[in-house]
């Protein structure tokens, strides 16, 4: 099946890219997704606690089914606000 | 009076207009308001800050920020709520987000603006990037912190 | 930043003009603002209410008003703080009461400006007349609560 | 000796006046006044616990000493601000 990654801030500029399609394994859930993002990109390791998930604009957890035509966003740490 | 003449949630790349938002939150009922306004810092965790630039994920982002809209008024005694958050470059000194809450009581005004600030800035998904001088910075991801769901999760638990 | 920069405090005639009082209190060391603007309700204790009218003892209003800041100041890591109060006739939907705080917290923020407005509701020799539909009333006179002096005396304790 | 009484709001409007001068004897407190004006205005001691008084625009308590020219005003309850 087919799903649409979003990326943000920090994940954006180190992937270099804001969203791509990927094809993924049926039965795949937001960790599969991730695994596969941390395998490409190893330096999103220093990030694993911190990250969130949002799958059709909804925090969703790891365990998460993905489906066809899912949008799934990769969110790192929120910081909207003022630093006060 | 239904939720939407109730709650305005807006994320804009002008700068703020403090006025419009206490506009909207007024009523004759509300014998109180109370505001927060948030601005870029000239200086944070020792760095002198040139400017922040923010960004957003778009659609999500209005859409948390409405939860916390109706979460105050599920919780409080409150009139109106209205809420901004801008995109873009925000310069020292400038407003980056706001919020107004008209209520009968003023401790209730005050409780919910509080809250709604504090779960802004926990959940909705908005980034700053804070450049500087000697570099820039994506403020929240240089450490390993909980993330914005656990948050989400923890907050309900 | 000597106090008298950092504290404004005034009684007025005139409607309250917000933006003064957050101009005053912005500064590029602090990253929030909390506000709080007391407005005339339409209703009170099931009175329907038509207006309000204040008053105060010239002089040692202001003072008061600036104990209360100083206090605010000594209390917390505050930058500024704006207080105005107005005298006379004031309509619904008008401010009687306004104050502005900044600071580098929001949480300080927001503690300042609620002590402020509650220290000033106690203490300040200001007074309001209620003219409701019916007759007219000075608000506080009518119960035998506790007098303002007796309140100081209670908060110091 | 001689003081200079203020009255406001609930107190102004009972006495019909804002202020007025007295001579009070020397040794007077706060309280001997008050005494005074509750014996002219009976209906002042409905406000008994409620009244608070001032001397040079400093809230002082009954058992204040009073001096010669002082400004003593009478303040019934507060109530500056809004309802809210």
């Amino acid at each position: 099946m087919r799903i649409t990654l979003r990326y943000f801030a920090s994940v954006r500029e180190k992937l270099k890219r804001s969203e791509e399609e990927r094809e993924i394994p049926s039965g795949a859930t937001v960790r599969t997704v991730w695994d596969i993002l941390k395998r490409e990109h190893p330096e999103l390791s220093a990030m694993e606690k911190a990250m969130s998930f949002a799958v059709a604009q909804e925090y969703v957890d790891r365990d998460h089914p993905l489906q066809d035509n899912d949008e799934l966003a990769v969110i790192p740490p929120v910081s909207g606000g003022c630093y006060a | 009076m239904p939720e939407e003449q109730r709650i305005w949630c807006a994320i804009t790349n002008s700068p703020i207009a403090m006025q419009e938002l206490t506009d909207f939150a007024a009523d004759p009922a509300a014998g109180a308001m109370a505001t927060f306004v948030g601005m870029t810092r000239n200086t944070n965790d020792g760095r002198r800050v040139i400017r922040l630039e923010y960004e957003c994920y778009p659609g999500m982002a209005e859409k948390e920020m409405r939860k916390i809209a109706a979460e105050v008024l599920a919780r409080w005694s409150i009139r109106k709520i209205a809420m901004m958050h801008r995109l873009g470059q925000v310069d020292i000194g400038e407003a980056s987000v706001a919020i107004a809450v008209s209520s009968g009581h003023r401790h209730a005004a005050f409780e919910a603006c509080h809250f709604a600030i504090n779960q802004l800035k926990e959940i909705v998904p908005i980034w700053k990037k804070e450049l500087y001088e000697g570099g820039e910075l994506w403020i929240g991801s240089q450490t390993g912190t909980t993330g914005s769901w656990q948050r989400v999760q923890e907050e309900n638990a």
